[in-house]
């Protein structure tokens, strides 16, 4: 039997309330389905499953808050015992030889609403998948089998939607583009969200009070402990522009990208060049990132910020990646965000936006190392070729720990993404 | 396809309230720059020419961005366009 | 690119006039002559050479013994006819003018070659000289000699089209439609069929129910002769007398020069097709011993008179391997850059 | 329009010849029975009494020593058309065609060009059978060195000639045999046209029709009943074999998503197989159904009336083609 403990989300998550459970005693799930809505500092986030089986018992009730680590769910019939062979004959060996865990967990500090399984009776030790494993996990099979046309997979990934959800009009009742299409249009045309008062200045699943608190908490304790350095410099943005311009022209509304995505993706690839910038720092040591995983700070209407990851930048196309911000705001502003998003940044990107100030100082969000920063687009004068001309362009900061290390890598690091944003094309 | 302009501002003003359902419409400068007026950034922006694309079928080309900055000149603009 | 040592000038210029119905056989026209087989003899001895050392791939199909034929044939040519040849080409060509430093490097597949090295020892073409190749289709170029007869006829152009092709030719479909044509039109084309006696192993009698090519000629109302191949003499009259003809607008001549090749068709040749002992008939009539004796009989060619030409000659076989050997590969940028007439002009 | 007038596809390639032989002294007309017949099916009829017989110029039965000739009278400064009469004797040409005319301007590193033009006809619907009846252009554009021209319009019959004359290397134009006689409407001042796009000859949003010479025709009739199923099909007249403009065509079903690829040729190895994958390298992400085909079916083109219609590409099999791309 395993179980499912409230996720730590952040290094500056200590507790959580649980706001919904989305699966019951008997439901069946499996590694990455979607098992709870639980409350945090940050809001609303969908905990993931990360083993399958059956759902035993549910052992926190809904509203009720408690600790990371404690279990909240227990399964009954792991996935993985349930798809080796027979069971063994009575008496025989447990099929791992290590003993069982204490069913308890040690950072508990407060009794669980239910009672923890009951003691001397063996269970089979059910391997954790890595994290990284979960990552690299293929799509399901079922995924796999969605009959779906060539354009019609394009647009879905573009608009980062899931063809196994549309019923198909094509040949063989294959999803065609047109279907995409028509489902992210009923998507859109959903109710209207009721108007909120101005005065309420809560989206729904946040609580901005305590998310402007565990931000103070976050960004003192970075301040006290990360001795930071600053570089800045400022790039030539025509060719970025140019491109983007060319490319967006070219397509309608819902298919354009944003420069943002454009320093995302060159974000990504320079960090790969300076993998000092991506990881975290903990205990006195530097642990590299197991991948790009890039916050996103994104600005929530009425006050507040959050920054939960888009998994492995790099291997992102731009479009791709377009899709995954559009996708990340829209949950943000609507609730909805997903553990895993919270929990592994490797680094952080924060932009002003075109409405911002020139450039950026930011604070690094322990425990990471880095936070890129991006002011305002502005039209500039630059020496180009010992004359002066008017340009695009925009100042890019880095904040970093001088204990990973010190300036002159930052300016090689910002001279690196200066120049992947020279060859838009290339991205 | 003609829209009357009554068409055109519902739409318009029912798409805003999506992205800034906090914002009284009925408060803002109807002349003033609608990013300042509400708020809105780069991805509230492509969003709105999303939506006026496929509620109006109305393509804005990103050059002419500039002509849609405040409620009275993007209710102008996609009258003549429609 | 290296630079190009000068070519050696020799028919073309040799002072005498081209369109003269008998050859001139002053003592200078005779070293000339014998110069020329010479040449040949050594570019080919030489090319045999560099094969083994795989400076020169693919098939290479030398000349040696038949050198008579190309060597008395151009005498009869001007600047303003046309060459049209086989893959066996490269006495036709050195004996044109073509320079031999850009035939060897198109032996080598350089991009100096006299094609850019697209040919390679099959096709030598050279437009300056009106050297339509080497075609390494048996029969390919006698239609194409009919055109350029054509064309001259319908343009009013002075000049003729000389077509050199082998007696296997004779079996293709190619031979019979041109001679016809020429024939039909009365076009200014001068076939030459080298009968060297065997289409690659084929003897003649295996593949033929009528030996005597001329005689095939003839059917089609093409004056047709037959000649000794291995005088040099001979032949040249005999083409000075056809040309002559064709030039005072009588339509084609046809001439059939028996000859026959010293080296294996190509240099991977056991020769299981015939016997020792032919060849050796055969060499007793080496068109260059049979001129050089000739010459020493009648007192006209000294001792130093031979070392003169061989060390000239020496010298320009060397000239052209450096060359060759300096040359430069054609960048792999520029692969498809001949297959349409504006990427080819490009640059 | 105003000054139209009626004309045929074969009286505008007669019009474009008599054209070309006026305005260049270099060009001449040159194949079997082009003369004293006419022309087996009249192209050039009547121009001997106004040329001669040096500029149109009957040749004997050999395709392969008329076409050479052709080669090298190009090489040597004419500009010669060379009919041959019909596809299937072009294989007696075609040691001349490929090894000579594609190839000279390569193997002589660019010291000779071939400005050579030959026109055949091609296609089945005559009841000719299997050595007159059959589409082989499609292994014509297999070839590296030539340009594949299949005019289909009164426009292209009467404008791709002279460009082709123009162009410094050879360039074989197809013409296909139900569509001498075919008539329409010409402006007097149509002319010569540029010879390496597809046409767009009817747009549409859903599938798109690519087809050429003989069978855009049918493609135009399929495209009109879909319409009336309420499917807008875009009709590509592809115009050019080779080199193939891969943009035009694949800009078509970028848009559409979907495409029917119309020949009347064998389909294995044939131009609609070239066609397809060239679909595929290109826009396979905006495809939303597989690419269909409708080809000749696999048998030498029999005689009899009823075997030779059914071994060709009809109206029916097209509209039905387009329909599954629709999942209809």
């Amino acid at each position: 039997m395993g179980e499912i403990r409230m996720p730590s989300l952040g290094a500056d998550m200590e507790s959580g309330r649980l706001a919904e459970w989305l699966v019951a005693p008997g439901d069946r799930i499996a590694r990455g389905d979607v098992i709870a809505v639980v409350e945090t500092q940050k809001g609303a986030i969908e905990i993931e499953a990360f083993e399958g089986g059956t759902v035993g018992r549910l052992e926190v009730a809904e509203g009720q808050t408690v600790p990371v680590g404690a279990p909240i769910l227990s399964l009954e019939e792991p996935a993985a015992a349930a798809a080796a062979a027979a069971p063994p004959p009575s008496g025989a060996p447990a099929p791992t030889p290590e003993p069982a865990p204490a069913p308890a967990p040690e950072r508990v500090s407060q009794p669980t609403a239910a009672p923890p399984a009951p003691e001397g009776v063996p269970q089979p030790a059910v391997p954790s998948p890595a994290p990284a494993a979960v990552e690299a996990a293929p799509p399901s099979r079922a995924a796999e089998r969605v009959r779906a046309s060539p354009a019609a997979r394009r647009l879905a990934q573009r608009f980062g939607m899931d063809l196994a959800a549309l019923t198909g009009s094509g040949p063989e009742d294959a999803v065609v583009s047109a279907d995409v299409r028509r489902a992210r249009e009923a998507e859109r045309q959903a109710p209207t969200p009721e108007r909120r008062a101005p005065e309420a200045g809560r989206a729904r699943g946040l609580d901005l009070a305590e998310m402007r608190k565990a931000i103070a908490a976050a960004m003192a304790r970075s301040k006290r402990e990360i001795p930071h350095f600053y570089v800045a410099t400022q790039v030539d943005l025509k060719a970025a522009a140019d491109w983007l311009a060319e490319t967006n022209a070219a397509r309608p509304p819902d298919e354009r990208m944003l420069m943002g995505a454009l320093f995302l993706k060159a974000t990504a690839k320079a960090l790969l060049e300076h993998s000092v910038f991506n990881g975290t720092f903990e205990d006195g040591s530097a642990r590299p990132g197991d991948g790009v995983h890039i916050g996103t700070a994104v600005a929530i209407r009425g006050g507040g910020l959050i920054a939960p990851a888009i998994h492995d930048c790099d291997r992102l196309s731009l479009d791709a990646l377009m899709a995954r911000m559009r996708d990340l705001v829209a949950r943000v502003r609507g609730g909805g965000l997903r553990s895993s998003e919270l929990t592994d940044p490797t680094v952080t990107v924060s932009s002003l936006g075109d409405r911002g100030v020139e450039t950026l100082f930011g604070i690094i969000y322990p425990p990471q190392v880095a936070l890129i920063g991006f002011g305002r687009v502005t039209e500039t004068v630059l020496a180009v070729e010992g004359a002066p001309v008017v340009r695009p362009a925009v100042s890019i900061s880095l904040a970093a720990d001088h204990r990973v290390a010190d300036g002159h890598r930052g300016g090689l690091f910002l001279r690196t993404l200066a120049s992947l944003l020279q060859e838009p094309q290339s991205l | 396809m003609s829209l009357s302009e009554e068409q055109i501002r519902s739409v318009l003003v029912e798409e805003l309230g999506r992205i800034a359902p906090e914002v009284e419409l009925d408060t803002i400068d109807p002349d003033g720059d609608l990013r300042d007026e509400m708020d809105i950034d780069s991805m509230d922006h492509l969003n709105l020419m999303i939506a006026l694309h496929q509620r109006l079928g109305i393509a804005i080309p990103e050059i002419d961005y500039p002509k849609l900055l405040t409620l009275n000149d993007a209710i102008r603009y996609l009258v003549a366009r429609s | 690119m290296s630079e190009r040592p000068k070519a050696e000038e020799t028919t073309l210029e040799a002072g005498e006039d081209f369109t003269a119905s008998r050859p001139h056989l002053s003592r200078a026209h005779l070293l000339d002559l014998l110069h020329q087989m010479l040449r040949i003899r050594r570019f080919e001895d030489r090319c045999a050479e560099l094969y083994t050392y795989e400076k020169i791939r693919g098939f290479l199909h030398l000349y040696d013994g038949e050198e008579a034929v190309a060597a008395g044939a151009m005498r009869a040519l001007g600047p303003d006819d046309w060459v049209v040849a086989t893959y066996r080409e490269h006495g036709h060509a050195l004996a044109r003018g073509v320079p031999m430093p850009e035939i060897m490097a198109e032996m080598f597949g350089k991009a100096e070659g006299s094609s850019r090295g697209r040919g390679g020892s099959m096709h030598i073409f050279d437009r300056a000289h009106n050297f339509l190749g080497g075609n390494a289709i048996v029969g390919g170029g006698l239609p194409l000699a009919v055109g350029i007869g054509l064309a001259k006829r319908m343009r009013g152009e002075p000049g003729l089209a000389a077509c050199f092709f082998g007696e296997g030719a004779a079996a293709e479909g190619t031979f019979h439609e041109s001679l016809n044509l020429a024939a039909l039109w009365k076009l200014p084309v001068l076939f030459v069929c080298e009968n060297n006696q065997y289409a690659m192993g084929t003897a003649l009698r295996y593949s033929e129910s009528e030996t005597a090519i001329a005689k095939k000629a003839e059917s089609y109302r093409v004056p047709a002769a037959a000649v000794d191949g291995m005088d040099v003499v001979a032949v040249e009259a005999a083409a000075r007398s056809a040309a002559h003809a064709i030039r005072a607008g009588g339509g084609p001549q046809f001439l059939e020069a028996a000859t026959y090749r010293f080296r294996a068709h190509s240099m991977f040749d056991a020769q299981l097709y015939r016997d020792k002992a032919e060849v050796e008939q055969w060499r007793a009539k080496d068109p260059i011993a049979r001129l050089r004796g000739w010459l020493e009989e009648s007192g006209a060619l000294h001792a130093q008179d031979l070392e003169e030409i061989d060390s000239r000659i020496e010298a320009e076989v060397a000239e052209a391997v450096a060359f060759a050997e300096a040359g430069t590969w054609e960048p792999v940028e520029d692969l498809t850059r001949f297959v349409h007439s504006a990427a080819a002009r490009r640059r | 329009m105003s000054g139209m007038r009626e004309t045929t596809y074969r009286e505008c390639l007669r019009e474009a010849i008599r054209e070309a032989l006026q305005r260049d002294p270099r060009v001449f007309l040159m194949g079997e029975d082009v003369g004293h017949y006419g022309g087996c099916y009249a192209v050039s009829k009547g121009l001997l009494a106004e040329f001669g017989e040096e500029r149109i110029r009957d040749t004997p039965l050999s395709e392969a020593g008329f076409t050479g000739a052709g080669i090298g009278a190009a090489i040597a400064g004419m500009r010669p058309i060379v009919e041959i009469m019909t596809v299937n004797f072009s294989f007696l040409a075609l040691d001349q065609i490929v090894n000579n005319a594609a190839t000279l301007l390569h193997m002589s590193g660019g010291a000779f060009n071939v400005p050579l033009v030959i026109r055949m006809a091609t296609g089945a619907g005559r009841q000719l059978a299997a050595q007159h009846s059959h589409s082989m252009e499609g292994w014509y554009a297999h070839i590296p060195g030539l340009k594949v021209l299949t005019p289909a319009t009164l426009e292209d019959a009467r404008g791709m000639l002279w460009t082709a004359l123009e162009d410094p290397d050879p360039v074989l134009i197809f013409e296909h045999v139900l569509l001498y006689n075919r008539s329409g409407t010409l402006s007097p001042e149509a002319g010569p046209v540029e010879i390496v796009k597809a046409a767009v000859r009817r747009e549409g949003s859903d599938v798109t029709l690519l087809a050429y010479g003989g069978s855009l025709f049918k493609a135009l009739d399929a495209a009109e009943e879909l319409a009336m199923a309420a499917i807008s099909a875009e009709v590509v007249d592809l115009r050019v074999l080779r080199p193939l403009d891969t943009a035009t065509i694949a800009a078509s079903v970028a848009k559409t998503r979907r495409a029917v690829v119309v020949d009347e040729g064998w389909r294995s190895g044939g131009i609609s197989a070239e066609i397809s994958t060239r679909l595929m390298e290109e826009v396979f992400w905006e495809l939303d159904a597989p690419i269909e085909r409708v080809c000749g079916v696999e048998v030498p083109v029999p005689y009899p009336a009823h075997l030779e219609q059914a071994s060709l590409p009809q109206v029916p099999e097209i509209v039905a083609a387009a329909k599954r791309t629709l999942g209809r």
